[in-house]
């Protein structure tokens, strides 16, 4: 087990190299700079603009000073919020994505198994549509939809919540039930799938001619193996999640590192691209990293070696 | 067999149930008054809408209008502006004294001019202020506002190195005097724009040298300012807090004690947060909201002309673009009015010049035309007799709702009065930018904001080779023009050189001139001393809450 | 009587109809009897069982009842089932691959029982766990209640099923085809095993099976099914000596040790009947080699014909 | 002989068993019908998509617009007949794009374990967390300048498009399938079958990859929103569809800005694509239940 997470973690090192590596070509190709603007800057000024960022540097120069700031753990200044380094921002607003992300996943998984369990156990019943098709409207109602229409209805109509802001517990409530909602169905829909796989096995006839009660059929004999594709997505699904999302942050005006993701790219930020990719390459690495491991925990034939 | 059926409808009811509650936000607009009811309690703390993220809180590095907000809170230039007309009035500067050919200003300063931590506010900061904002190594973006000044070019270019020869010069601690290339009527409100402003030299030393960029001296505790606000905190992505700076000389007239600045980015989320009471003043209006709010609660939205233009680039070197009957035939055929009437609704104007009417008294006398049979003429005279033959061509825009909707509605002008067909084209923000530098472009849309109140700011984008002239146009005698109304001060005479200017400008239409910006905000009634400014400036010392 | 069974039906609502699964069966097993069902694949011999203990799926409808020990395990209250289930009635199935749990230990599964219907502690559980895999054959006890399913052989498996079976040593064990997956020396072990035990306990199987020689060596009674009816029951010995129904009697010749080497192997002609349609006839008729106008038209039921022996065919030919 | 009759009664099997499941039933019906509308569209309505009223503007359902109008005074009904065009184009290529890979990509790499899945699901991590708005662009202005002669450009772009959606959306696909294909590999018929001598192509193909289908379907019918919805997204970057066409996931995008104002801009396009998708889902449960080899058994 430990060799092979150290493994797997010697492997993660070449895995972010190529990450790091293909971004930083990836966004020099990409056209429009850091310092463009509907307002041109004279060219004297840009040229001097990009020697201060050290971008009239050879690329494998800036390349290789990228990698060794990075390593000590900086990650440059940011090109868009000058006032401040991607170290900051990042520390700013990760630990409120982070919160955010782990309301939402819990909700999401809440929610989402206990219906994918309810569904998976009488399937074609009441108690199979009737939260499957919540969960249906879950996937085909963006977050974009559901968001502002909680809003409309529980902070501008009947006032619960407030509209805006990350101060109080009770502000956390709507983005979380936001953001989980659609993971909360993906889950939802799994699970159930997962469920009939496994309570069609041979091994739970097994377990009830043993005089085991449903409910302990369900969470000793079912769940492990029926949870197995959930857990495959939650992987990404977490990382995703806890990086932060870049709409619901948008709605309900959340300090969170979304933004940063999707707007380092349209500003062309590129030590904020470079950090914020590094960051979630890291997540990535980690939460699929955990899942392989929670699957062999779950699942004695997958051996980890 | 028929439970099957039922399940079905069981299945698709609970589908439609959401959707439909959302045909019932249709309450009142506005919902309650923020920070309790009107009376003399109303705590003195305004909380404003402030689009994104600031890029920082320097004024020498900034280039924004989020950023303007900000910094005209923090600091205090030698002028300040009259909350209704934005005309100069003293500020730093107790008063001022103009030379008869109108090229050098003396300032005094006030007495009891202070910055935050108590020192006096001097003629020599405002010398280190200007040598930074334009020395070569900070490259402040904004440093051509300051070219007007004496050598100021010349030693940001590093032509001059020695300072001293800018014409700008500290005659004792409380005496300023700047010496103006030319005559510049317009000089004074140009004072008001944060390249301007003046810094705290001894905080900049503190925490680095003169011209580095991005100093820790902007962070709360660190920034030392003139202003009537000083910075209290600082949250990233969430909002900057300024309290009330007790150290002003004019302390006394400010009635507000703090001011929040909110970092909503989406119009839709700060829209919301007004409703909920929790903003006083917004920094947009949604599109869509525009109408409910003119019908519902009209006194909430508030409108002012702006100074800018919203136009289409033709590029002059693409055919069949090349070709001006075209450009005109293309221009005339377009129903300005119908597109501010019913596409943008919030009373923005068609656009019939470049240069907005009434721009420092300026106002052109040549006009753009909504002529279809002129137009068709003109087609059919450049070998496209209703439209036959046209190319066609593709209408680049960077991704906006508003930016789409226009684009829409001309192709369909352009579609139905001069059967000719439009590719539209929309890309992200800086692969458009991209293009449009490059010259990669047919047609694209463009926004002009005028950086002062004067016909300059928009009339000198189109000289040839100009930084901004993405046009590729160039007209010898329309530079000539330019070139003349800056050399003198004679305002009739400088008026008349863009008269010609902007004559030539419009018959040859490298440009299409389409509608004049306003701004747009919703105001709670409780705000006082905020009014609908061409620049969109709010000078919060006269602002309050009741 | 241990277990009876009384006119016990079964269908099932499938995409293509309702398959009648079993039809008004009616069964009864003694203390230390044993009790073989034999039949084709598909004659109904473990719905019957799967039936009678409530582990069919939701799709499937039962009537009928099944006493034991007073209690009527089809009409009663699933916590009163399940009292009784693993505790004094053990089922073993015919697939220990599929029917183990691969996700939970060994020994987890083995004294699942013994903590769900005795009050014992966990070590003492995982004691007696590993007396009761020792007692099936299987060495390093210890060891292999630790480990998971997929660590061990088939027969190891199998060996594991009957241990978790017989843990709570059950009044009563319902053994589905348990040798089905093993090789020959294997088999002989398992049967022997249970055997022994039953004898040691005075536990009453039944036995299922599709194999004779199996039934001849393990079983006191023998009741043969076909299209979910019983077509005939006795006595091991009289039904292998005297089979009174064709079908009975075809699955005796089918027995490869009792033909004759050389020969083409005996098969009954035909395949079983499709089970959504109902006759009223004997269902065997169109395989039958001795049918009779009558045979269509004349319900099913058993009739003696002899000591202890029933057959449903209404010819009971002799052999 | 044997095997083929076999594999076609199968499948035969199969579509009977589909064609009796009335929810899958109506599912496939109510999609036929869509496409059918979205195929037909210039012939139902009077309107052309791009057809402006300005004076009109934004107003609701009425005798002449069935669905309301835009803000532009467009008629709704015909831009969603028009718009699921696109967005069943979108949801069936890309999703295909992205089963195909994903399917293929998580079964290879999970049946074949060792160094082969360790680099193959290395490079997932990878695809994982490149900046995917940047992969857009680059892809966007990559083949902006390329003259393409043989098809047409609107098509092109849709092209890039179902590139660009496909190749994010199979990772997780690809990450479920080799979790499922690690379970069954060990399980005795793929044993059996690789004792038999199968190929290994046909090992993946007929037996592990039926085997995994539930979870194929369940994610597939999932892609297919998000997909959709992908699809505004990046014709926000600039790729996908212009305007004035427009697809479900755009009309949706518009509506929910306007949602207080104009209600009837999202809810019909929201309709269309949760109906879309329910009919999908109810389709694909029954496809599941059609093939899956236990459900068979059971009887």
């Amino acid at each position: 087990m430990l060799r092979f997470i150290r493994s797997r973690l010697l492997e993660a090192i070449p895995v972010l190299f190529i990450i790091a590596t293909l971004t930083f070509v990836m966004i020099r190709l990409a056209p429009g700079g850091p310092f463009s603007d509907e307002r041109n800057v004279s060219p004297a000024t840009l040229a001097k603009l990009e020697a201060h960022y050290h971008l009239d540097q050879p690329l494998p120069v800036q390349y290789l000073t990228w990698w060794r700031k990075t390593l000590t753990g900086d990650l440059g200044p940011s090109m868009r919020y000058g006032a401040h380094s991607v170290n900051e921002i990042i520390g700013h607003t990760l630990p409120v994505s982070l919160e955010l992300g782990i309301l939402a996943i819990t909700f999401a998984l809440v929610i989402g198994l206990g219906a994918g369990i309810v569904a998976g156990l009488k399937p074609n019943t009441v108690t199979d549509y009737a939260p499957m098709s919540l969960a249906m409207i879950g996937i085909c109602i963006p977050t974009f939809v559901i968001g502002p229409l909680l809003l409309l209805l529980f902070a501008l109509r009947w006032q619960i919540f407030s509209v805006s802001g990350w101060d109080t517990a009770t502000d956390r409530i709507l983005p979380a039930v936001t953001l989980g909602a659609p993971y909360g169905a993906y889950i939802a829909r799994l699970t159930r799938a997962g469920m009939l796989e496994v309570l069609n096995q041979d091994f739970i006839r097994t377990a009830r001619a043993k005089g085991v009660s449903e409910f302990r059929v369900i969470y000793k004999h079912a769940l492990k193996g029926g949870l197995l594709p959930v857990i495959a997505f939650l992987g990404p699904a977490t990382a995703g999640l806890l990086s932060g999302s870049f709409v619901v942050e948008e709605i309900f005006d959340i300090p969170g590192l979304g933004q940063h993701f999707v707007n380092a790219a349209f500003n062309r930020d590129y030590t904020m691209i470079m950090g914020t990719v590094l960051l979630y390459a890291v997540m990535i690495v980690v939460f699929n990293l955990l899942v392989d491991i929670v699957q062999a925990a779950l699942n004695p034939r997958l051996r980890l070696e | 067999m028929k439970q099957r059926f039922l399940s079905i409808r069981q299945y698709l009811l609970p589908a439609l149930i959401p959707l439909l509650l959302c045909s019932c936000g249709r309450e009142p607009v506005f919902l309650k008054s923020p920070a309790g009811q009107p009376g003399d309690g109303v705590p003195q703390i305004l909380h404003l809408g402030n689009g994104a993220e600031p890029k920082a809180l320097d004024p020498h590095v900034v280039t924004g209008v989020t950023e303007h907000n900000i910094i005209s809170a923090l600091l205090e230039g030698l002028v300040t502006e009259n909350p209704k007309t934005l005309e100069p009035q003293p500020g730093a500067a107790e008063s001022w004294t103009v030379s008869d050919d109108g090229t050098v200003y003396t300032f005094l300063l006030r007495s009891n001019g202070k910055w935050s931590n108590g020192d006096a506010v001097t003629a020599p900061d405002f010398v280190f202020s200007f040598e930074r904002m334009l020395s070569p190594g900070l490259s402040a973006e904004y440093a051509e506002m300051l070219f007007v000044m004496k050598n100021a070019a010349a030693f940001h270019e590093g032509r001059v190195t020695d300072f001293s020869q800018v014409g700008v010069r500290a005659v004792n601690d409380h005496t300023l005097e700047i010496t103006l290339n030319a005559g510049t009527p317009y000089f004074l409100s140009m004072l008001n724009h944060y390249s301007w402003y003046p810094v705290h030299p001894p905080t900049i030393l503190k925490h680095g040298k003169m011209d580095e960029r991005h100093t820790p001296w902007t962070r709360p505790g660190n920034y030392v300012g003139n202003g009537v606000f000083v910075l209290d905190t600082w949250e990233v992505n969430k909002e900057i807090v300024v309290k009330k700076n007790p150290l002003h000389w004019d302390a006394k007239i400010v009635r507000l004690e703090a001011i929040h600045f909110r970092a909503i980015e989406k119009a839709l989320t700060e829209e919301r947060a007004f409703r909920a009471g929790d903003l006083h003043v917004t920094s947009t209006v949604p599109l869509d909201k525009i109408e409910k709010y003119q019908q519902n609660s009209p006194e909430l939205l508030m409108v002012s002309p702006y100074i800018g233009t919203y136009y289409y680039l033709f590029n002059v070197e693409q055919p069949p673009l090349d070709d001006g009957r075209v450009r005109k035939a293309l221009s005339m055929s377009i129903d300005r009015a119908a597109i501010c009437t019913h596409v943008l609704k919030a009373g923005q104007l068609p656009a019939y010049h470049f240069v907005p009417p009434d721009t420092g008294g300026y106002t052109s006398q040549a006009r753009v035309t909504y002529d279809i049979a002129a137009a068709k003429k003109l087609l059919a005279a450049a070998g496209y007799p209703d439209g036959k033959g046209f190319p066609g061509f593709e209408l680049l825009y960077n991704t906006n709702e508003s930016h789409r909707k226009i684009a829409e509605v001309i192709q369909q002008m352009w579609q139905k009065n001069l059967n000719i067909n439009v590719v539209l084209k929309n890309q992200e923000w800086k692969v458009y930018l991209d293009s449009t530098q490059q010259g990669d472009f047919q047609v694209a849309r463009a926004g002009w904001i005028g950086d002062y109140v004067d016909p300059n700011t928009f009339l000198d984008l189109w000289i040839t080779g100009g930084g901004n002239n993405r046009t590729r146009w160039s007209n010898g005698d329309y530079d000539n023009f330019i070139a003349s109304a800056a050399s003198t001060s004679d305002a009739a005479v400088r008026f008349e050189a863009f008269q010609k200017a902007e004559t030539i400008l419009l018959d040859e239409l490298p440009i299409m001139p389409i509608y004049l910006y306003v701004s747009l905000s919703l105001i709670q009634p409780g705000v006082r001393g905020w009014y609908p400014t061409l620049l969109d400036h709010h000078p919060y010392k006269y602002v309050y809450l009741e | 009587m241990l277990l009876t069974i009384d006119n016990l039906h079964t269908t099932f609502s499938t995409h293509r109809g309702t398959v009648h699964a079993v039809n008004g069966l009616s069964l009864s097993v003694a203390p230390g009897e044993t009790l073989g069902i034999v039949g084709e694949s598909g004659s109904g011999k473990s719905v019957t069982c799967y039936s009678a203990l409530g582990l069919l799926p939701p799709t499937a409808t039962t009537t009928g009842h099944a006493w034991f020990d007073g209690v009527d395990l089809l009409n009663c209250r699933a916590v009163d089932r399940r009292r009784l289930l693993g505790n004094r009635i053990a089922m073993i199935f015919q697939d220990p691959m599929t029917s183990l749990n691969p996700y939970l230990r060994v020994g987890d599964q083995l004294i699942e029982p013994l903590r769900l219907h005795r009050d014992i502690s966990r070590p003492a559980a995982e004691a007696r766990a590993a007396e009761a895999l020792r007692e099936t054959g299987i060495h390093d006890a210890e060891r292999r209640l630790r480990q998971y399913p997929h660590e061990f052989s088939g027969g190891m498996q199998q060996r594991v099923m009957i241990a978790m079976a017989l843990i709570t040593e059950p009044a009563l064990l319902i053994a589905d085809e348990p040798t089905t997956a093993l090789d020959v020396t294997v088999q002989a072990q398992i049967l022997a095993l249970i055997r022994n035990l039953q004898a040691t306990r005075d536990m009453g199987v039944v036995f299922i099976t599709h194999d004779l020689g199996i039934v001849a060596g393990m079983c006191d009674r023998v009741v043969v099914m076909y299209a979910g009816h019983i077509v005939e029951t006795g006595p091991t010995p009289a039904l292998f000596e005297t089979p009174r129904h064709p079908y009975t009697g075809g699955l005796h010749k089918s027995l490869p040790a009792i033909q004759q080497r050389g020969a083409p192997l005996y098969t009954i002609p035909g395949n079983p009947p499709d089970m959504t349609e109902q006759t009223s006839g004997c269902p065997f008729l169109p395989r039958c080699a001795r049918a009779a106008a009558e045979c269509g038209a004349a319900p099913m039921h058993l009739e003696p014909v002899g000591q202890d022996q029933w057959t449903a065919c209404i010819r009971r030919q002799c052999p | 002989m044997d095997q083929i009759d076999k594999s076609t009664s199968l499948w035969s099997d199969a579509l009977r068993r589909l064609c009796r499941n009335r929810l899958a039933l109506f599912g496939a019906v109510f999609l036929l019908l869509i496409l059918l509308l979205s195929a037909f569209a210039p012939w139902l309505t009077p309107y052309e998509y791009f057809e402006q009223d300005l004076v009109l503007g934004a107003i609701g359902p009425c005798r002449e617009h069935w669905f309301g109008t835009d803000t532009l005074g467009r008629d709704l009904f015909t831009r969603v007949s028009y718009g699921g065009r696109i967005s069943l184009l979108v949801g069936a290529c890309a999703t295909s794009v992205s089963l195909t890979i994903g399917v293929l990509w998580g079964t290879i790499s999970g049946y074949s374990g060792g160094h082969v899945d360790r680099v193959m699901m290395r490079v997932v991590d990878i695809m994982y967390a490149l900046p995917f708005t940047i992969f857009v662009i680059l892809l966007m202005v990559c083949f902006d300048d390329v003259e393409v002669r043989w098809i047409d450009p609107q098509l092109f772009t849709l092209l890039l498009l179902f590139v660009a959606i496909g190749a994010v959306e199979w990772l997780t696909m690809a990450r479920i399938v080799r979790g499922q294909v690690l379970t069954l590999k060990q399980q005795a018929f793929i044993e059996a079958a690789v004792t038999l001598g199968l190929s290994r192509r046909r090992i993946i193909l007929r037996h592990l990859v039926p085997n995994v289908l539930g979870p194929i379907i369940v994610y597939t019918t999932l892609t297919i929103p998000s997909v959709m919805l992908l699809e505004a997204f990046l014709s926000f970057l600039g790729l996908g569809v212009q305007p004035p066409m427009s697809s479900w996931g755009l009309l949706i995008n518009e509506g929910a800005d306007a949602m207080e104002e104009y209600p009837w801009m999202l809810i019909f396009p929201g309709l269309f694509l949760s109906a879309a998708l329910f009919s999908l889902n109810f389709l694909g449960d029954g496809l599941r239940d059609a093939l899956d080899p236990k459900s068979a058994r059971e009887q």
